[in-house]
């Protein structure tokens, strides 16, 4: 049977992240094509319930990335973000949720190299790691009969 | 039919339940897990609960389930293709030692979600569910049932009700409806012809507290009372009471849509909650607690009665049992009683 | 509480508030919440070791507030969660009075809540032995085991929001599970639906819950849903300065430090 | 029911080599909602804007996905030619085809699966998106320099000179800053004050600068366009108006040992004074602190003495009030002073000095009227040592940055000595050599080669006095660490430049941020280097780090072009991707609950408190409000926002939403 092709979403912010995986495309470095991504204006905006909706609907990894500490476009968004995923993660961690699949990261608009490794570990280690039938299970709808017991 | 009593030896219960089993039937019965006893679906006998007053939640959960699938729905080119449920998914389950006052709230479940419309799904999981009711040989300062027209040993709502001759004695058994027979057909050998026995001196005693009928009258011109606004004070508005409730069957219907694909679920509501009753506007006819206390108590004890000619209640007392804030059903109603209009 | 009578009477005889909120005997052996606009309601007024109802998700109430000022027989949770509030806006020395009971029972009224502040400040939030037990049990469980944990333990919650209405901070008119344009959190309570209502929960009381513990109090099924915000309450520990309730308004989770520390972001 | 057009773009071969462009229309093309669709050669080509148009035209579509390049690059492009066709630009999204598909990927079905998938999810959001307008905010073509050194000078003269109104204050009473206590300037040794004084006399001339001295910034409030200062004019005990500037005051005042800051310490001046001789406004201040009048209640004298009768002993601080549309912040900065350097017996012995000092004695117009004398005895320096990096790159001293400045200046100091002290010996002792500039190596190799200035690579240990003479500890790590000791006449200490006193607070009075050192912070790096993170407020030299004169005069003139640019326009229009908070009809009014932990979030100061009155006016509701002029569109309240009350146009919650919807479902 095929090899098992990771659905993995990425969440990143406009001014850095998004603007290095132009880089990555202007640099013609080839990766990994499991990524869809979901442009931001500032890793600020990322809402964690946005995780857990993609989780929700069947993808089997997270990427979410921004500008480095104080290259924030917006001064300190990724500042607030970075606490948020520091408690996120955490609770996440606490409950089950399987925190090796969502990869944060620091990419800049000029690293697009780096975009592209970032992308191909998370796609192997996602291979690795198989699809997030856990979450699927109790996601699954509407297949699944609802009651109670 | 006429009540059809036969003995069933206290050791014979658990023959009857690994035949129904061997019989592929689905069995809840409750469970009592750190403190809280719970309708589980069991494939063993042992460990089935048995000194417990009340459960905690009532046994609704099985005709009426918190959240459930009302219909599936898949767009395409010619436009929308909506399956519905089909009754062979129920399962057929037996209901094993429900509370004769739980039972009573099947019958009242029943006349709500057949009154002016006749509730397909809901008929069809009830009509597969047979009712194994156990009298109470107990009660404690929450039960009522004697005041809203029940009893310890009520038949309402069981297909058969068990009611145990003394603390270590055999069962009387009252075959009730035709799913009952079914059940004593299958296992005729289980269930011994005897002589009439009486079961009250076996029941446990619940003091009649107020009179439905005057709280019926009193309610009807008591729509304005300040009463309304001094028992919710503490209210905190959340659906405890209602999701307890045996009889409660207020409803959300949600459609989770997932691409093209999607589906629609019933789940329980609670006109308890501040946004049950608002308007897109940002009108809400019911916008403070008082409000829709009053409409909760109205419901049970005035609209219900007139429009179903049945009570909202069961005076089964977990509502007040579960209340983090000892909104005590039973104390509001006598008081109730008592204020002079 | 004689002097808490005492003082109610005088209070309300006064004026100077208009309700005293405070504990009375409820039924069966159960106390709950009372609110004194006379003089000789205050009789009704009590305190012992079973008063442990947060009160102060009343000062938030609508038809509380209406009444006008409020005075407010506040525990050390009950202090806490109103320092909180007052560093949200939602109370203020205009509208609440408190009535302190110190961990040792006695009563200290606050001029002001700079004052409650500064009383509250003495004392660290601790989590009881029983719920860090508990705690150190899931740390120790492998991922998949706390993930069966959870999805078992929250199975049974049919989502009454008792946990929201009993809690101080859960004041929103709005609750994000009300929010349905889009619907972030499943209203059904099925497996999903529960999983993610507590989670957002828990996030949203990160650097705000005061672990009173009400939230598992009222739940009629006693879900451990406090165990979520407890563990917050140790991360904050662990990764920030910890959390206190402060007027300053130097929020946990809208604040932040260029060098925060993580070990994850690559 | 939305009319969606999507546009797939070949560009040439750049996507259509590795995605099957035809299939990614057609496939979109079956999309609820997608009414048209159509891949071409090149979309951002003038056929290929008409084919977007008339489609906009003749199918009357309420919504575009351009599926191409990245939207970094033809946004603007695409949302411009919608904008024509007459549809609402922002109704415009863009699927990134190229540079985040077929740019990176092989040729194949999951290249092109991607694609589709890219696609699908902008066609899901754009059903989202609503109309947005540009958001217009009024400009108050005023401008506020706080600052009258070289670098408020420069930018008040070039924003003046564009016609626009300027005002300016500074703290001292007069203009001129640190340039005017410089003696020559590097690298061409020019005088200072022949090249700055007509700048200065320029400034108070001139028709559109308002000059306040001797004033400050009491508060500031409002934003880009629209700013309220509150400025406070110190009271100077005197009637501008009356006075003539004829100096008769000065030279009869009592008080006459009050230590210059002007000449950093080494002149002395009186209690009524004007700082220098070619100070601007040439008119005189009291300094109530020294004056016997102020201390003891009697004196007068300079009342007495003036023949116009100017004096107002009486006279209180005033604060003015103004409206300016934007500001440029040039306070500059300070050195460090005394006791910081106790190693070097800094303030201990009289004739260890800093740079600045040395300006002082170097200068024509300074205590020694340019003849390099110690201040101990007024002895001509035979051994004079300099040290650079006194305090800057120096990590144990908190201040791990380099001065910039020092490398250049001591140079200078050196050919300077060399110059005046024929026949004298000069020392630096230097970490290294950081002449990066036009002219500035030649500058420093010729205070070496021509001027024999003695460079010794290695730190200065201590510096004591024994026998008249400083003795100056150090090692020469050119001769591997070879222990240096010289008996110096003098020692100049090239003191590290360090923020004014009070640039936090001045900071947090205009809401901007500043580094750990105080400084104030650019909003970004590289890219916007005279601007602050909040809009309409501009920084000039060396008050957002050390800087020389020609740098603060290219930032003062960076800054006043960024004004000028401003102040270009009536309205300024903005993009409308800010964070707005929902209203709703009483009685909700609006789903925020008004714990305004969004206030403390927000990096621009941009969310505030409305309160929401009844008809009699009272207060029922205190909810949070955008102000659309601040506001910079990062969404972080966005994300914090418990109700979910606030929303960010343009990646709303049900844009964002659909969209992770849409990349994880068939549709």
């Amino acid at each position: 049977m095929a090899e098992f092709e990771p659905k993995i979403v990425a969440f990143v912010c406009n001014w850095c992240t998004y603007a290095g995986a132009d880089l990555t495309g202007t640099s013609r470095i080839k990766y990994a094509s499991n990524v869809r991504i979901v442009r931001f204006p500032c890793t600020g905006r990322i809402d964690y319930m946005l995780l857990l909706k993609a989780f929700d609907e069947g993808a089997d990894g997270i990427i979410v990335s921004g500008c480095h500490p104080n290259d924030c476009h917006y001064t300190s968004g990724n500042f607030h973000a970075r606490r948020r995923w520091i408690m996120f993660r955490s609770l996440c961690d606490f409950t089950g949720i399987d925190t090796e699949r969502i990869k944060f990261s620091w990419v800049s608009a000029a690293e697009g190299a780096k975009w592209a490794d970032i992308v191909n570990a998370t796609v192997s280690s996602i291979r690795e790691l198989g699809p997030y039938t856990e979450y699927k299970k109790i996601a699954k709808y509407p297949e699944k009969e609802v009651t109670h017991g | 039919m006429n009540i059809d009593k036969r003995l069933v030896r206290k050791d014979s219960l658990e023959k009857l339940f690994d035949i129904l089993k061997r019989n592929s039937k689905t069995i809840y019965a409750p469970f009592t897990k750190n403190g809280k006893t719970t309708f589980i679906n069991t494939e063993s006998f042992s460990g089935i609960a048995t000194g417990y007053i009340q459960t905690t939640e009532s046994s609704k959960d099985i005709a009426f389930p918190r959240a459930e699938k009302l219909l599936e729905y898949s767009k395409n080119k010619e436009g929308m293709t909506v399956k519905g449920i089909d009754i062979n998914d129920i399962p057929e389950v037996i209901l094993w030692g429900v509370r004769p006052c739980d039972a009573a709230g099947i019958v009242e479940l029943s006349s709500i979600f057949n009154w002016d419309y006749k509730d397909e799904i809901y008929n069809n999981r009830l009509s597969r569910v047979t009712v194994f009711g156990f009298s109470c040989n107990r009660s404690d300062e929450y039960c009522f049932c004697t005041s809203v027209g029940g009893n310890p040993g009520n038949t309402a709502g069981s297909d058969i009700l068990f009611t145990r001759m003394g603390d270590d004695g055999d069962y009387l058994a009252e075959v009730l409806t035709e799913k009952g027979l079914s059940v004593v057909s299958m296992t005729a050998d289980l269930f011994e012809k005897s002589e009439n026995y009486g079961k009250e001196k076996f029941l446990a005693e619940v003091q009649v507290k107020f009179n439905h009928e005057e709280i019926k009258e009193k309610l009807d011109k008591y729509f304005e009372s300040k009463e309304w606004i001094e028992q919710s004070m503490r209210c905190l508005g959340c659906g405890a009471c209602a999701y307890v409730c045996p009889a409660c069957a207020c409803f959300d219907i949600q459609d989770e849509a997932h691409g093209k694909k999607g589906s629609r679920v019933r789940c329980w509501d609670s006109c308890g909650f501040s946004h049950f009753t608002l308007h897109t506007s940002g009108h809400n006819p019911r916008d403070v607690q008082s409000a829709r206390w009053r409409q909760r108590i109205m419901h049970k004890f005035s609209y219900m009665p007139e429009r179903l000619s049945v009570y909202g209640c069961t005076g089964c007392g977990r509502c007040s049992r579960a209340c983090p804030v000892d909104m005590n059903i039973l104390e509001h109603l006598i008081s109730i009683q008592e204020v002079t209009v | 509480m004689v002097d808490l009578i005492k003082r109610a009477k005088e209070l309300i005889g006064t004026s100077a508030v208009k309700v005293v909120i405070g504990y009375e005997q409820g039924t069966g052996n159960k106390t709950r919440a009372v609110f004194v606009e006379k003089a000789e309601d205050a009789d009704k007024l009590i305190f012992d070791s079973r008063c442990v109802q947060n009160l102060a998700a009343y000062v938030t109430k609508k038809e509380v507030r209406e009444k006008g000022k409020m005075a407010i027989a506040a525990t050390l949770p009950v202090m806490r969660s109103i320092i909180q509030l007052a560093s949200e806006f939602q109370v203020n020395d205009k509208n609440l009075l408190v009535l302190g009971i110190t961990p040792d029972s006695k009563l200290v009224e606050f001029a002001s809540l700079a004052e409650v502040e500064t009383f509250v400040h003495q004392y660290q939030i601790e989590i009881d032995e029983r719920n860090r037990e508990m705690l150190g049990k899931l740390e120790k469980m492998t991922r998949e085991e706390r993930w069966k944990f959870w999805i078992d333990e929250l199975a049974p919650c049919f989502k009454c929001y008792a946990c929201r209405a009993a809690c101080p901070m859960c004041y929103c008119h709005r609750c994000t599970v009300d929010f349905n344009q889009p619907q972030w959190i499943p209203v059904p309570s099925h497996e999903l639906g529960n999983l993610e209502w507590h989670l957002m929960r828990a996030i949203h009381l990160t650097g705000r819950c005061i672990d009173c513990d009400a939230c598992y109090n009222a739940c009629p099924l006693s879900i451990p849903i406090n165990l979520l915000t407890k563990k917050m309450l140790l991360d904050a520990k662990e990764h920030f300065d910890g959390y206190q309730p402060s007027l300053k308004g130097d929020h946990l989770m809208s604040t932040y430090k260029p060098d925060d520390k993580e070990n994850f972001i690559q | 029911m939305s009319k969606i057009g999507v546009f797939v773009c070949h560009c040439g071969e750049n996507i259509s080599a590795t995605v099957d462009c035809a299939k990614v229309a057609e496939t979109a093309g079956n999309y609820d909602g997608v009414t048209f669709s159509v891949d071409y050669k090149y979309m951002c080509s003038d056929p290929g804007q008409n084919l977007i148009k008339s489609a906009i035209r003749d199918k009357g579509l309420t919504g575009v996905v351009v599926a191409s390049c990245s939207p970094r690059m033809h946004e603007p492009t695409f949302r411009k030619a919608c904008a024509e066709a007459g549809l609402n630009p922002f109704m415009c999204e863009m699927a990134n085809l190229r540079e985040h598909c077929s740019w990176v990927h092989e040729k194949g079905e999951a290249t092109t699966e991607k694609a589709i998938d890219l696609v699908r999810i902008l066609v899901e959001k754009v059903k989202y998106n609503h109309s947005l307008n540009e958001i217009k905010v009024p400009v108050t073509k005023t401008a506020l320099v706080i600052g009258g050194g070289i670098a408020g000078i420069q930018a008040s003269l070039d924003i003046a000179n564009t016609g626009h109104k300027v005002i300016l204050i500074e703290k001292d009473p007069s203009i001129g800053g640190h340039m005017s206590q410089l003696s020559e300037t590097f690298p061409t040794l020019d005088c200072s004050q022949c090249i700055l004084t007509p700048r200065m006399v320029e400034v108070a001339q001139h028709p559109n600068i308002t000059l306040y001295t001797y004033a400050e910034l009491e508060s500031l409030e409002g934003f880009i366009g629209n700013f309220k200062a509150k400025i406070r004019k110190k009271s100077k005990s005197l009637d501008e108006k009356l006075c003539t500037g004829c100096g008769l005051c000065t030279t009869k005042c009592p008080v006459k040992k009050i230590p210059s800051e002007f000449n950093e310490g080494l002149g002395k001046r009186t209690a009524i004074y004007v700082p220098f001789p070619q100070a601007v406004p040439n008119k005189p201040v009291i300094d109530r602190k020294n004056c016997t009048y102020y201390i003891k209640g009697k004196c007068k004298v300079c009342e007495i003495v003036c023949p116009t009768g100017a004096i107002r002993f009486d006279q209180e601080d005033e604060i003015v009030e103004l409206e300016v549309g934007a500001i440029v912040i040039a306070t500059g900065f300070t050195v460090k002073q005394p006791d910081f350097f106790p190693e070097y017996g800094y303030g201990k012995y009289a004739d260890v000095i800093t740079g600045l000092q040395f300006e002082r004695l170097a200068s024509a117009s300074g205590p020694t009227l340019g003849e390099i004398r110690r201040p101990s005895d007024g002895k001509v320096p035979e051994k004079i040592v300099f040290l650079a990096c006194a305090g800057s790159r120096d990590p144990a001293k908190g201040i791990p940055y380099c001065s910039k400045i020092c490398c250049m200046y001591i140079a200078k100091h050196a050919m300077l000595y060399q110059h005046k002290v024929h026949g004298g010996k000069s020392y630096v002792f230097y970490m290294d050599i950081r002449a990066g500039g036009k002219q500035y190596e030649e500058f420093v190799r010729r205070a070496i080669e021509d001027d024999g200035v003695n460079y010794v690579r290695g730190r200065v240990s201590r510096i004591y006095e024994k026998n008249g003479k400083l003795i100056v500890n150090g090692v020469d790590t050119l001769l591997n660490a070879m222990p240096v000791e010289i008996e110096a006449d003098m020692v100049v200490l090239a003191t590290a430049g360090v923020a004014n006193e009070g640039a936090e607070e001045l900071a947090q009075k205009l809401h901007i941020s500043y580094d750990p050192y105080k400084f104030f912070a650019e909003a970004h790096p590289k890219l916007k280097p005279v601007e602050t993170n909040t809009a309409g407020i501009f920084l000039a030299g060396a008050c957002q780090a050390p800087r020389d004169i020609p740098e603060s005069v290219a930032m003062a003139s960076g800054a006043a072009v960024k004004v000028a640019g401003l102040f270009s326009q009536d309205e300024l229009t903005r993009e409308p991707i800010i964070a707005v908070v929902n209203r709703q009809a009483p009685p909700v009014y609006s789903s925020c609950v008004g714990c305004f932990l969004c206030v403390s979030a927000c990096p621009y100061q941009a969310i505030e408190k409305e309160e929401i009155k009844n008809r009699n006016g009272e207060v029922v509701k205190s909810i949070a409000k955008v102000n659309p002029g601040l506001c910079q569109g990062c969404g972080t309240c966005v994300a914090f926002c418990r109700t979910k009350s606030i929303d960010i146009q343009g990646y709303t919650h049900e844009q964002m939403y659909s969209e992770v919807m849409a990349l994880l479902n068939e549709y």
